[in-house]
């Protein structure tokens, strides 16, 4: 029997990798990609926990589910921007997007 | 009845407004009509707002909460809206094109936020928020062809793609916790001694950190500036005033129910975010040479002065909410007057003599600015003072001696803008052309910052009503 | 031997996931993605929430991971591996992402979470599933269709390149 | 007379609307608007001096409403023996320095808009008994003077006009967070100066001294009490001659005001302990502003700094802690507005015809303008403390009350005497006797210059004569006050 | 006819009222406002003299001030030192007025120099008649103030504008002692009248530091050692200034003042004594100065310090009557040598007295009248000084103290030699000077002739030919006095001896080197001393005060300022613009948060 410890253990797992790439990635769509970490670490304990510590209703997978709608929405939105960005200065890097500041 | 969608028919209203708009863009309409849609959907919302009446517990299966708190809240944001619409449609913009959309997003936005305000479940505070954000990113960058503006939008994007994801993070950790997302099943279980010690401690900081992006506390304030300067002017106002209400309206949502929890955090860590959100943003406004930017960092400061009375628990919550309805008044005349006078460069180069050129709107911007430093007798006077009397009330000297003398640096920015307009010599000429929305807007704002000081009863009579 | 498959698959999982983010390639770096979306569509699975695993392979790798690759292609040419890919702050950032998962875990680990069983009885189905999503969940369920119109808007807009 | 003081602190801000309405073009217009309102100002002032009861220490036309239940804010004026001198002075000194803004080119109707709003925010400050009011009109002093420094002042305006403002407003802001402690340190919780004086012997003697402190600090910059009166030369030197005259003739009186009406009274035991200090910061302002003045070259300075010394004088009065003291202070608070007001309106006159203020600029002016020989002359003597002029007075009792209480200091103070001697007749001997060199050509005082003056010079001999003219309205107030200790 | 006293400083005022406002208009009328308004106080002064009951009263006029709760009237004493000083202030002030008419005419600011006068007049009018130290005070100051404004009166010359402020600022210092002294008085005996003077008790020590301030003013005020040093300086004013306020009157206001509270200090033998050795010091210095003066203005006016530190000596020694006759004494004829020296120098158009010579031919009645007052001065019998000096060394003699004795003879002996090396100098041998002199015009002789006939004549009234009038007239209470025939005989051997001496040396004067009698001769170094000792660590310690005001007080608040502008530039450059950095700071914000919170918790047991 697997206890519910260790879906979250994998979900804090997996949001911290995201939270690494997170901070790290240069290129805007690896920044993304990360972010797309976290939100599945969320996912992971939503559904677990639903799974063990309710599992009279599906609340849990219900917002799972929202979830998967915002990160694709989320992204789109994202992907959008950052293309723009890169339409205007060739570049997807963080580092670039600089003009504001101080 | 709970289940009847009347009690979000505002909101529904809201949304066929969008609708509406989004396909009258689709044929091409113009602006201004556009415009005209929106706030009569805005209107007409809150209108209906009274039919949520009487006020009960949850509806619509726990996502909302239709209580008052929630109702003055939706007021709030509805009003606040309508000022963004008035100085959308005062405000000369530098490019014309997809404004239709603009009012839609807007629309959306408001639903967003409304729902926001009375959500009486975490998946509902997360959906409201996640739509909310992406509606702003889209927004901060709506003058695509602008690189400012469209590093404001991927910035903004950037920043709040990772807060909110926090905020998910934790919110399942609540899950987690209580097998439940319902906020009342929550704050029972917590008052009920079910305090599950460190691991809620990291779910409520993690959602509070979503929240504290949005309501721009430090160190979840490094956006701010970047976006509001690179964001069209009334953006910018959304921004700083309706979008920042949203994250204090949620912090009370979502934390005051059961203070037990937050107790240490209330206790030691938030006067230690207000004082550093309000030295900070002070600290950096300081210097700034952009009118916009400084304003972003004062809205940062802002933040920190309402933060500062939350921070003292519910006591502070009158002095906070106080302080937000002044703010909602100052800081939006502030960014529509400013807006106004010149509309493309926002450095503080453009508004030197415009106290001469354009003295009525060059006086009203000089009223916010010295009601956002808290001159008295203006309300922003009042509001800091009430945030201080609630620390003074409460012992918490240390807190009130940060707001006093961070409302002494404020002074100093503020008024150099002020002295920008009236004793230095003119700029390049340019007259700016105001409309009757502008003055509309700034007008009511004015009235706003002046009925505010005169007559606080007013707000405060109905924040008795939500906090006792 | 099913939780041999759990382990196996969350292994890969963080695999995967850390791959993603450290692969020197963007391209790459979108198809571990991809493969660690699959794998937690495994552990939604694994869980009893094969509708959510589903939607998950749609919509993720279907939906949102073809989006990825659009965008990867429309910026290839700096998509080279030759780029640096981590920002100056590596370091740092692996440290306090090491920090909060040390942090985490030692949360969880005093938490009853890990003293926490499968419940004996079955876990909510697909009809449970929509039931709520059209009850107790329909505001939200209704609100999110405008989350992602605006959302398609949105990106119609800021996309949109007029002539 | 229902609303008469209300009638009063607004009539300025009334002038302003109507100023508001005149096209900026109509300068003459705006400028007997101006003075008009401000002369209604005075007459209203007078009436209420001439209706004032003399035989009570109580506030009289008290108004009181309700502002803000919800904090216990009140809309309460009053004015007693202890303000009025001070109500008059502000109206008295604003007619004349509205008459003397005659240098004022530039900008004349925002000029005048802020100098009302300015009146509005004085007269308030020694009205208010509210401590929330009484601040909001201190404040409200701030903006106008931020203003009539900045636009209208001289070259270095802007960092004077900064200064003013910075150094001011930190110490208010100390003292609004002291209000606060003193709204929750009483019982029941309240905001009214008249009833927080009645019950301040409710608070402990520890929190007294630490209110003091607060108040104090606040008042000490606007006094301005060494070390913290270096905004003042700068505010001084910088500003345009009637403001400067407001700022030396009223502004600098708030602070002595608050030490009078709010340290003292709220504070008693903190006043007990601090009066030894407080008496040697006096001292101190007494002769170090005198010696600070001696060694300036520029002319207002040397005024500015000698305002520092002179105030030093209500210091002492006000450390004494008794009646001789109190009258002093408050006396020499009348007094110091209206001598240096006069002498700031004299530097204006010379710098109007030399457009420098270097003293080494002057000399022999005797010959080329009798009258404003005269003038100086008077003032001078007057300011320096001359018998039979109203300084001496006021310096004597506050020096006496002193005496009384701690004599080793007022015999110390006595340096600063001696220094103020030396000072203002090395002004007379530097401005007005020697040879005239370069400036034969400077026409002498005009009909406007000396008719602002004279009145100045009326009340300087008339309370040099007969002290009671002023006193006998403060002496219940004053006996009042000292109960309270 | 007493209670009519008020009055008589009202005229002068009135007249300084008109001189100063219709000066211009009247042109030289206005000396004849001055000189009328004079007049009639003199005749008010004659009438309350003839009115004055025996011991002479007082009465309030208003109250007036309240100090401490202690009342301070507008109230006038009325009796016979004040009648003196009033016959004495408006004769002379009268007369020398008279000859200023002729002295100033056709001066520029000839309105104001009568406008000035007249406001001398009433403050030292009024400064003689007010019944309290306060009041005295106020008057005090005045006089002070006409006194710097008519040194200065020629304010174009450098010399006479700062004779003008030392004279102020020196007087201010003994001032500001008397100021402290009636502080003192009114905090330890609760009563300033001179009426109460006699029946104050406190502790002794307060009582002698309050006598000691007091006569710290009086010090002050009659240029009497130590600050002594502004007398010959303001002999840049006007002569008949000189002669009415630096000779006769106002300088007399010390003597008087020590006079007025002699209660207070008989009653302390110790503030006596001081007065006594002041005096003495201040008799002997400025005598000897006089010796070696060559200005003849300056020699008079070191006569009169000298003279004044007799007085003062009288006083110390019990002499009350004897300072106060040769107050009375020395106001007439000092007045009459200032006013001579002034027709002299009206002629000559110098100071010098060794340019002058063979005057005595050319201006008979100056001459004359000036050896007559030379003489009174030098207290030849029967001279006026004759009988007033003889009182003072009579009480000196009495009192016991050998030193001030023979400071009194010493000083004596001096000023009859001095005067008479004046007179040698100026008035005979051989006209040194291209000048040709002239008598003065009849105005200003006038007044010449009759101060003459005071000094010949005035001392009788303190004779025993009138039965000591003056004596049973000041001091009524003092019973008979009687002349020390011995001491007339040794005072009047004394003055012949100083004038024998004179004439021996007399060859040597002109041919005198410089520098033979250098600490005589340079004023005991008293200026330099003064100027090392407090004028130039003044203005140094007033540079340094001014510099510590710009660079440290002005500088830490500018410090303040720049360390916040520093700050929050250092806060602004927080914000780099690299998003990187913003997302650190967020996740490590969150890290922190959660550390410090449950931390806090786990501290306070919430957990």
């Amino acid at each position: 029997m697997i206890p519910l410890g260790h879906f979250v253990i994998l979900s804090a797992v997996l949001f911290c990798i995201g939270l690494f790439g997170v901070l790290t990635q240069r290129n805007a769509i690896r920044f993304l990609i990360s972010v797309e970490i976290i939100l599945n670490a969320a996912n992971i304990n939503l559904v677990a926990c639903n799974r063990y510590l309710a599992p009279a209703n599906a609340e849990g997978q219900v917002v799972s589910l929202f979830v998967i709608g915002v990160a694709a929405a989320a992204s789109v939105v994202g992907l959008i921007l950052i293309i723009s960005v890169y339409r205007q200065r060739k570049s997807v890097f963080l580092d670039d997007f600089n003009l504001l500041k101080w | 009845m709970t289940n009847s969608f009347h009690f979000v028919s505002a909101e529904l209203v809201l949304a066929l407004g969008a609708f509406v708009i989004l396909m009258a863009a689709v044929f091409g309409m113009e602006r201004r009509t556009l415009a005209f849609v929106a706030l009569s959907a805005l209107i007409l919302a809150i209108f209906r707002l009274p039919s949520t009446l009487p006020l009960g517990q949850s509806v619509l299966g726990g996502m909302v909460v239709n209580d008052i708190f929630g109702y003055g809240m939706r007021l709030f944001i509805l009003l606040t809206v309508v000022m963004v619409v008035l100085m959308s449609m005062a405000y000369a913009w530098p490019q014309d094109e997809d404004m239709g959309e603009f009012y839609f997003f807007i629309l959306i936005a408001t639903v967003a936020l409304d729902l926001a305000a009375c959500a009486g479940n975490l998946a509902m505070v997360y959906l409201a928020v996640e739509t909310l954000s992406i509606i702003s990113y889209v927004l901060a960058g709506y003058f695509k062809k602008d690189l400012y503006s469209t590093e404001a939008g991927v910035k903004y994007f950037l920043f709040g793609a990772l807060a909110t994801a926090l905020m998910l993070y934790g919110i399942t950790l609540v899950y987690g916790l209580y097998g439940t997302l319902d906020m009342a099943h929550i704050g029972a279980r917590i008052a009920g001694g079910d305090v599950q010690g460190p691991a809620l401690v990291v779910a409520a900081v993690l959602i509070m950190a979503g929240l504290a992006f949005k309501a721009s506390l430090v160190p979840f304030h490094m956006w701010v500036a970047d976006v509001y300067e690179g964001a069209p002017w009334p953006v910018a106002a959304f921004l700083s005033v309706t979008s920042k209400a949203l994250g204090f309206i949620l912090l009370v949502r979502i934390f005051f129910s059961n203070a037990v929890v937050m107790a240490p955090f209330w206790g030691c860590v938030a006067p230690v975010i207000a004082i550093l959100t309000m030295t900070i943003g002070n600290m950096a406004a300081f210097h700034q040479n952009s009118v916009k930017r400084m304003l972003a960092f004062s809205s940062v400061a802002q933040a920190g002065y309402i933060f500062a009375a939350m921070a003292l628990g519910q006591v502070g919550l009158t002095a906070a909410f106080f302080y937000i309805a002044v703010y909602a008044f100052m800081n939006m005349g502030a960014f529509a007057a400013a807006a106004f006078l010149s509309p493309v460069n926002a450095q503080l180069e453009a508004y030197r003599g415009l106290g001469r050129r354009a003295p009525v709107m060059a006086f009203l911007f000089s009223v916010f600015l010295l009601s956002l430093a808290g001159l008295p007798p203006l309300a922003g006077f009042l509001a800091k003072f009430f945030v201080i009397w609630t620390a003074v009330e409460a012992r918490d000297y240390i807190l009130a001696g940060a707001v006093v003398l961070n409302s002494v640096i404020g002074f100093f920015y503020y008024l150099k803008v002020i002295k920008a307009m009236y004793f230095d010599e003119q700029a390049a000429v340019h007259d700016p052309r105001i409309s009757w929305q502008g003055y509309l807007l700034v007008g009511g704002c004015v009235w706003g910052v002046v009925f505010l000081a005169i007559h606080p009863q007013a707000v405060l009579d109905i924040l008795a009503l939500m906090f006792v | 031997m099913t939780e041999l498959v759990f382990y196996i698959i969350a292994v890969s999982l963080c695999a995967f996931a850390f791959l993603s983010v450290t692969v020197g390639d963007v391209f790459h770096s979108a198809v571990c993605l991809t493969f660690t979306l699959l794998s937690v569509a495994g552990v939604y699975f694994f869980l009893g929430a094969p509708f959510i695993g589903v939607i998950q392979i749609l919509v993720y790798v279907g939906g949102i991971m073809t989006l990825f690759i659009f965008a990867i292609k429309l910026t290839a040419k700096i998509g080279d591996a030759s780029i640096r890919q981590f920002t100056r702050q590596l370091w740092p950032g692996a440290a306090l992402a090491g920090a909060i998962l040390a942090l985490l875990l030692a949360v969880i680990r005093a938490n009853a979470w890990s003293l926490r069983l499968l419940p004996p009885v079955q876990g909510p189905d697909l009809k449970q599933l929509g039931v709520e999503l059209l009850t107790r969940y329909l505001l939200p369920f209704e609100f999110i269709s405008l989350l992602l119109l605006a959302a398609l808007v949105g990106a119609i807009v800021i996309g949109k390149v007029k002539k | 007379m229902p609303y008469f003081l209300t009638a009063i602190i607004f009539m300025p801000l009334l002038g302003a609307a109507l100023i508001a309405l005149i096209p900026a073009a109509q300068v003459r217009s705006i400028r007997l608007t101006a003075v008009a309102f401000n002369t209604a100002v005075l007459a209203a002032v007078v009436v209420l001096g001439l209706n004032f009861n003399r035989h009570t220490g109580l506030m009289q036309c008290l108004e009181d409403r309700v502002w803000i239940p919800q904090a216990g804010i009140h809309y309460t004026l009053g004015v007693d023996g202890i303000s009025l001198a001070l109500v008059f002075l502000t109206a008295l000194i604003g007619l004349l320095a509205a008459l003397a803004s005659g240098g004022i080119v530039k900008r004349v109707k925002e000029y005048f808009l802020v100098y009302q709003v300015l009146m509005t925010g004085l007269l308030g400050t020694f009205l208010a008994l509210d401590l929330v009011l009484f601040y909001i009109f201190w404040e409200a002093v701030l903006i106008p003077m931020f203003f009539l420094i900045g636009i209208w002042g001289g070259p270095r305006r802007e960092y004077a006009a900064w200064k003013f403002f910075f150094y001011t407003l930190a110490g208010s802001v100390v003292m609004l967070v002291g209000i606060l402690a003193v709204y929750f340190s009483v019982t029941p919780h309240s905001f009214n100066m008249i009833e927080i004086a009645r019950s301040s012997s409710m608070i402990p003697g520890g929190v007294q001294a630490v209110l003091f402190l607060m108040f104090f600090f606040a008042f000490a910059i606007k006094v301005p009490v060494f070390p913290f009166h270096t905004w003042l030369p700068d505010a001084h030197v910088e500003a345009p001659t009637p403001v400067s005259v407001i700022l030396a003739g009223v502004l600098l009186k708030m602070g002595t005001y608050g030490l009078m009406r709010i340290c003292v009274p709220f504070f008693p035991a903190g006043a007990v302990l601090f009066a030894f200090p407080l008496a040697i910061l006096g001292a101190v302002n007494l002769i170090y502003g005198a010696f600070a003045a001696f060694a300036q070259s520029d002319f207002k300075k040397m005024i500015a700094y000698s305002s520092v010394s002179h105030m030093g004088f209500v210091l002492l009065g006000v450390a004494a802690l008794n009646v001789t003291g109190f009258n002093g202070a408050l006396l020499e608070m009348f007094n110091h507005g209206v001598i240096t007001g006069a002498m700031f309106l004299l530097v204006g006159v010379i710098y109007d015809r030399a457009h420098t203020r270097e003293m080494s600029a002057f000399g022999g002016l005797a010959s080329v303008m009798p009258r404003y020989a005269f003038f100086l002359t008077f003032m001078s003597l007057a300011s320096l403390g001359l018998p039979g002029l109203s300084g001496f007075i006021g310096e004597f009792l506050a020096l006496a009350g002193t005496f009384f209480r701690f004599p080793s200091i007022a015999a110390v103070s006595a340096i600063g005497l001696i220094a103020l001697v030396a000072l203002f007749l090395v002004i007379i001997k530097k401005v007005l006797w020697g040879k005239p060199a370069g400036h034969a050509s400077y026409p002498d005082m005009n009909a406007v210059e000396i008719s602002v003056m004279l009145p100045l010079v009326a009340l300087t001999l008339c309370v040099g004569f007969y002290p009671q003219m002023i006193l006998q309205f403060q002496t219940y107030a004053v006996n009042a006050l000292v109960g309270l200790l | 006819m007493v209670n009519i006293a008020h009055f008589i400083p009202v005229f002068p005022f009135v007249a300084f009222w008109l001189n100063i406002i219709f000066g211009c208009r009247l042109g030289v009328a206005c000396a004849y406002v001055s000189v009328g308004a004079s007049a009639i106080s003199a005749v008010l002064a004659v009438l309350v003299f003839m009115g004055l009951q025996a011991g002479g009263g007082s009465y309030v006029l208003t109250p007036w001030l309240s100090v401490n709760g202690h009342p301070i009237s507008l109230g006038i004493i009325v009796d016979s030192l004040t009648v003196m000083m009033l016959l004495v202030v408006t004769i002379v002030g009268t007369l020398i007025q008279i000859y200023s008419i002729g002295y100033m005419g056709g001066d520029p600011r000839f309105t104001r120099y009568f406008a000035y006068i007249s406001l001398f007049m009433s403050s030292m009018l009024g400064l003689v008649l007010v019944d309290n130290l306060f009041l005295l005070y106020i008057f005090w100051e005045g006089v002070g103030l006409c006194s710097c404004l008519l040194v200065a009166f020629w304010y174009e010359k450098p010399a006479a504008a700062a004779a003008g402020i030392k004279a102020f600022i020196t007087t201010r210092v003994g001032d500001t002692g008397l100021l402290l002294g009636i502080l003192l008085l009114m905090s330890v005996g609760h009563s300033l009248r001179f009426a109460d003077m006699s029946v104050i008790s406190a502790p002794e020590p307060l009582m002698v530091l309050a006598a000691l301030l007091i006569f710290m003013g009086a010090v002050g005020k009659s240029a009497q050692f130590p600050l002594h040093v502004w007398l010959p300086d303001a002999m840049e004013g006007p002569t008949a200034v000189s002669a009415l306020i630096h000779a006769a009157t106002m300088v007399a206001a010390g003597v008087y003042l020590v006079a007025r509270c002699y209660p207070l200090f008989t009653a302390h033998p110790l503030a006596l004594q001081t007065v006594a050795v002041i005096g003495a010091i201040s008799a002997v210095m400025a005598a000897s100065i006089a010796c070696f003066a060559n200005d003849i203005k300056k020699v008079l006016a070191y006569s009169t310090i000298s003279q004044l530190g007799l007085m003062m000596l009288g006083l110390g020694a019990g002499g009350y009557t004897g300072g106060t006759f040769h107050l009375m004494t020395h106001a007439f004829f000092k007045a009459l040598l200032f006013l001579g020296a002034g027709s002299v120098i009206h002629a000559v158009h110098t100071q010098d007295i060794r340019a002058m010579g063979g005057l005595f031919n050319k201006m008979k009645v100056t001459s004359v009248t000036f050896i007559i007052g030379a003489l009174a001065l030098a207290g030849v019998a029967p001279l006026s000084g004759f009988w007033s000096k003889d009182e003072i060394l009579t009480a000196v003699w009495q009192h016991g103290n050998l030193g001030l004795f023979i400071a009194a003879v010493t000083t004596s002996f001096l000023t009859a030699f001095y005067m008479t090396r004046l007179i040698l100098l100026a008035f005979f041998g051989e006209s040194r000077g291209a000048h040709k002199a002239h008598e003065s015009p009849a105005v200003m002789t006038m007044p010449l002739v009759i101060l003459a006939f005071f000094a010949l004549f005035l001392g009788f009234a303190g004779s025993p030919w009138a039965h000591h009038a003056f004596q049973r007239f000041i001091a009524p209470e003092e019973g008979e006095v009687a002349l020390d025939l011995g001491m007339a005989v040794a005072s009047t051997v004394i003055a012949c001896a100083g004038i024998l001496t004179a004439f021996l040396l007399r060859g040597k004067f002109l041919g005198y080197k410089e520098g033979t009698c250098a600490l005589i001769e340079n004023k005991y170094y008293f200026d330099e001393i003064y100027d090392a000792l407090f004028v130039k660590p003044f203005h140094r310690l007033a540079a340094a005060v001014a510099r510590f005001d710009q660079v440290r007080v002005d500088g830490v608040v500018n410090g303040v300022s720049r360390c916040v502008q520093e700050l929050a530039q250092a806060s602004r450059s927080l914000q780099t613009g690299l998003v990187e950095n913003y997302l650190l700071a967020q996740a490590g914000g969150v890290f922190v948060l959660i550390v410090v919170v449950t931390l806090v918790g786990k501290l306070c047991h919430i957990f």
